[in-house]
């Protein structure tokens, strides 16, 4: 196979990361995470990170890892409320969270991806989010001006990959990751499997290789599922 | 599921018409979905990137990459659609959902709601709530008329933080159904055991009758 | 098949559109372009229409048509390069164009859809693009502020659909066709197939449902090539 | 192909590094594509929406759904993708793409680049121009040095309504290679066949000459 953006190990994938880095990290709560790549930042041990995550994983898992490590100066999420390490964290002020909506935060995401440095919204106005922002009257409506996000690395998780940095998602697993993927300066996609070019549909590609510089295979993430419901029969 | 519960629940999916595309909240808002008549076609959609939630799976059948909003093991209906969070709170902002039914903390006489944060208690995070308020064509509140102490959920102004100002378009509780317009907070309809001085003082927000108050 | 949002005519998928209204039409030159619909439009003959659109198609075919049988009070594109009667009409002072760099206006069309009223990009800053437009320094770079647009109604044309209005498209008939969708009131999109709801992959659509009101069956467009360019062998 | 189109294409050639992606402008730029050394992976990126253009298809193989930005048939190479519009602008606009090689009407000592439009003559429209040139990491423009008459197009000020302000990095023309930076417009490269005297007559635009001045 060709060599393309592949990398040998997690380590190569993440040697340059120092201190002080933001990093977007891809995944809805503990699916769609790069597993992998979190584990292998958590015994690299980098410093003060700022992170940009939906949310903040759970204690022992996902961001979570790196939050509990005490690896991270700041974290910008839309919800944190699954680990208590976090909120300890942020209540004796070891470490800063900025909350921002869902879609704010992915549209955010997006647009600094897309070189769109602000935008306006009506998420938030009137609400604890507005303050401090720029407010605008279009149409007769209110909206708050919201700031694009980029990171200096992007972790992603995608299902299959071709050497170039295709990359296709699967289900729900797909979430933040392709936008993470467009707002990264070094993107780097751990999948579960690297098929050779021109296997992928030109139609079916998520994220086009233009994004990603880096690949890594993970075809030993665990996939922890983090509330198992079933129906009976 | 207790009473009061299952009295909101069942009161709740009549909000829910044919041909719907409709975002249910966590906690009460998902149990809507079970009672949803079975002829209808209703879409549900989910922050996490999917229309067409289909019934929790069976055992075994988990997909660790399939969930709900509520990081819930779900299915997806044939006709689903996955994609990305940008293109899910694209379809919330842009009014592109008919409904949205959401869990309620507090909610006040204008039709503010909060239910996302208790300040000093919790971290938490507002989620993907407050694009829901700001951006489905309709807002639907459910929530138990009164706090476990039973103090009034419904007031004048919302002590907690807000999720949204001016948003909520009807509110559902166990003993009322009130709807909020520019003239104020009008009450809809009554629960069949409760009297309306009964309803008052349990309800801390100024309130209107409608002409043609309904019981349920 | 279920009937779902299939429409059994042209006629009937467009009968409530009325003088005066705006139409997002999807298309990159003539391809990808809702041609039956366009044919259409011009047969009902309605008056004084506002069209969003990537070019004014060619005299005699795409959006052109419309222009060149005097429906259209404006345009609002990119490029009016190949139309002559577009031309005329403007320089007569018979028709308005709005021109709009065409990565601005198909990021207008998607915030429309997306519920942003605005939002700010450096193309165009210090042309004649930015004449009257907001200016606004973000980290020391300016940036020009422009507006969503949403349609009254959006035409659009894909390869597949299935009842209930997903859709999928091919190759660079993509191209507007998914924005324009979002950013329609009532969306109106003209197929060559249409499947039964069930059998396209829900990863693989690339318009959800939600989307799209009206689907029309148009097995019978001829995908006029404006640049045929062969090599030799 | 003329002489002075054919130099200019063998010269733009060498700014296309192996890997990079490129999106190469309507008309010469096109022509650079047939030039990249076969052995290069180089992505070419079309407005239409595709990441991997191919040569131009074969007789009877031409796809009416397949097209470059100037809606000529192409077709794709493996690895390619296809992507929606507001997707190519993405990349476009958020400095994604390395290179991009466009044609210019005139180009001013600032680098202000003018390529659209000529006033009162066309209606035209500037297309994904103005988005290429304040979004792409390095822009290089290809020229004719003189138009038709003999009169400079690298001037001073652009007379013609501008495309993009202070946004070329080189200017390749028949006659020269310059660069732009804050400290002024640079001569880089010199024809071989071109006296230095001969090439300020032949350029409106002041400009210096790089202490390593080098002939192509």
């Amino acid at each position: 196979m060709t060599k393309g953006k592949i990398m040998t190990s997690i380590d190569e994938a993440i040697h340059d990361i120092t201190d002080g880095a933001t990093i977007i990290v891809g995944g809805f709560g503990l699916v769609g995470i790069p597993e992998l790549l979190i584990q292998g930042l958590r015994n690299k041990g980098v410093k003060n990170l700022t992170l940009v995550s939906n949310t903040c994983g759970v204690d022992d898992w996902g961001v979570g890892l790196l939050i509990s490590n005490r690896q991270v100066k700041k974290v910008i999420a839309s919800y944190a409320g699954e680990n208590k390490t976090a909120e300890e964290l942020f209540f004796n002020g070891e470490m800063e969270i900025e909350l921002s909506p869902q879609g704010t935060l992915i549209e955010r995401i997006r647009a600094g991806g897309a070189g769109i440095p602000a935008f306006y919204t009506a998420t938030g106005v009137g609400t604890l989010v507005a303050k401090g922002k720029e407010h605008k009257e279009f149409d007769g409506k209110t909206y708050i001006l919201e700031r694009g996000i980029t990171g200096d690395f992007a972790f992603v998780k995608a299902w299959k990959a071709d050497p170039l940095g295709n990359l296709v998602f699967r289900k729900t697993a797909r979430n933040f990751n392709p936008l993470a993927a467009m707002a990264g300066k070094i993107t780097i996609a751990e999948v579960e499997e690297i098929v050779e070019i021109g296997e992928l549909d030109p139609d079916q590609i998520h994220t086009p290789s233009i994004y990603v510089q880096r690949i890594v295979l993970g075809d030993s993430s665990l996939k922890r599922i983090e509330r198992r419901k079933v129906r009976q029969v | 599921m207790s009473n009061a519960r299952l009295k909101i629940v069942k009161r709740a999916v009549h909000e829910i018409k044919d041909g719907m595309n409709v975002n249910l909240g966590i906690g009460i808002p998902t149990l809507i979905a079970n009672e949803i008549p079975s002829d209808y076609n209703v879409l549900l959609q989910s922050e996490s990137g999917l229309l067409g939630i289909g019934p929790y799976p069976l055992e075994g059948e988990e997909d660790p990459d399939l969930i709900n909003a509520g990081k819930e093991t779900v299915t997806a209906i044939p006709g689903a659609s996955f994609f990305d969070s940008a293109e899910a709170f694209a379809m919330i902002r842009g009014g592109h959902l008919d409904l949205t039914i959401l869990g309620g903390m507090e909610v006040s006489e204008k039709g503010d709601l909060a239910n996302w944060m208790i300040p000093g208690k919790k971290a938490n995070g507002m989620g993907g709530a407050m694009d829901l308020v700001s951006g489905a064509k309709r807002v639907v509140v459910v929530m138990e008329h009164v706090n476990k102490k039973g103090e009034p959920k419904v007031k004048k102004e919302c002590s907690l933080p807000l999720t949204g100002k001016e948003v909520v378009s009807r509110l559902i509780t166990d003993l009322a159904v009130f709807d909020f317009s520019s003239e104020g907070m009008i009450l809809k309809e009554i629960a069949e055991e409760v009297t309306i001085d009964e309803l008052k003082k349990k309800t801390e927000a100024n309130f209107s009758i409608s002409p043609d108050l309904k019981t349920f």
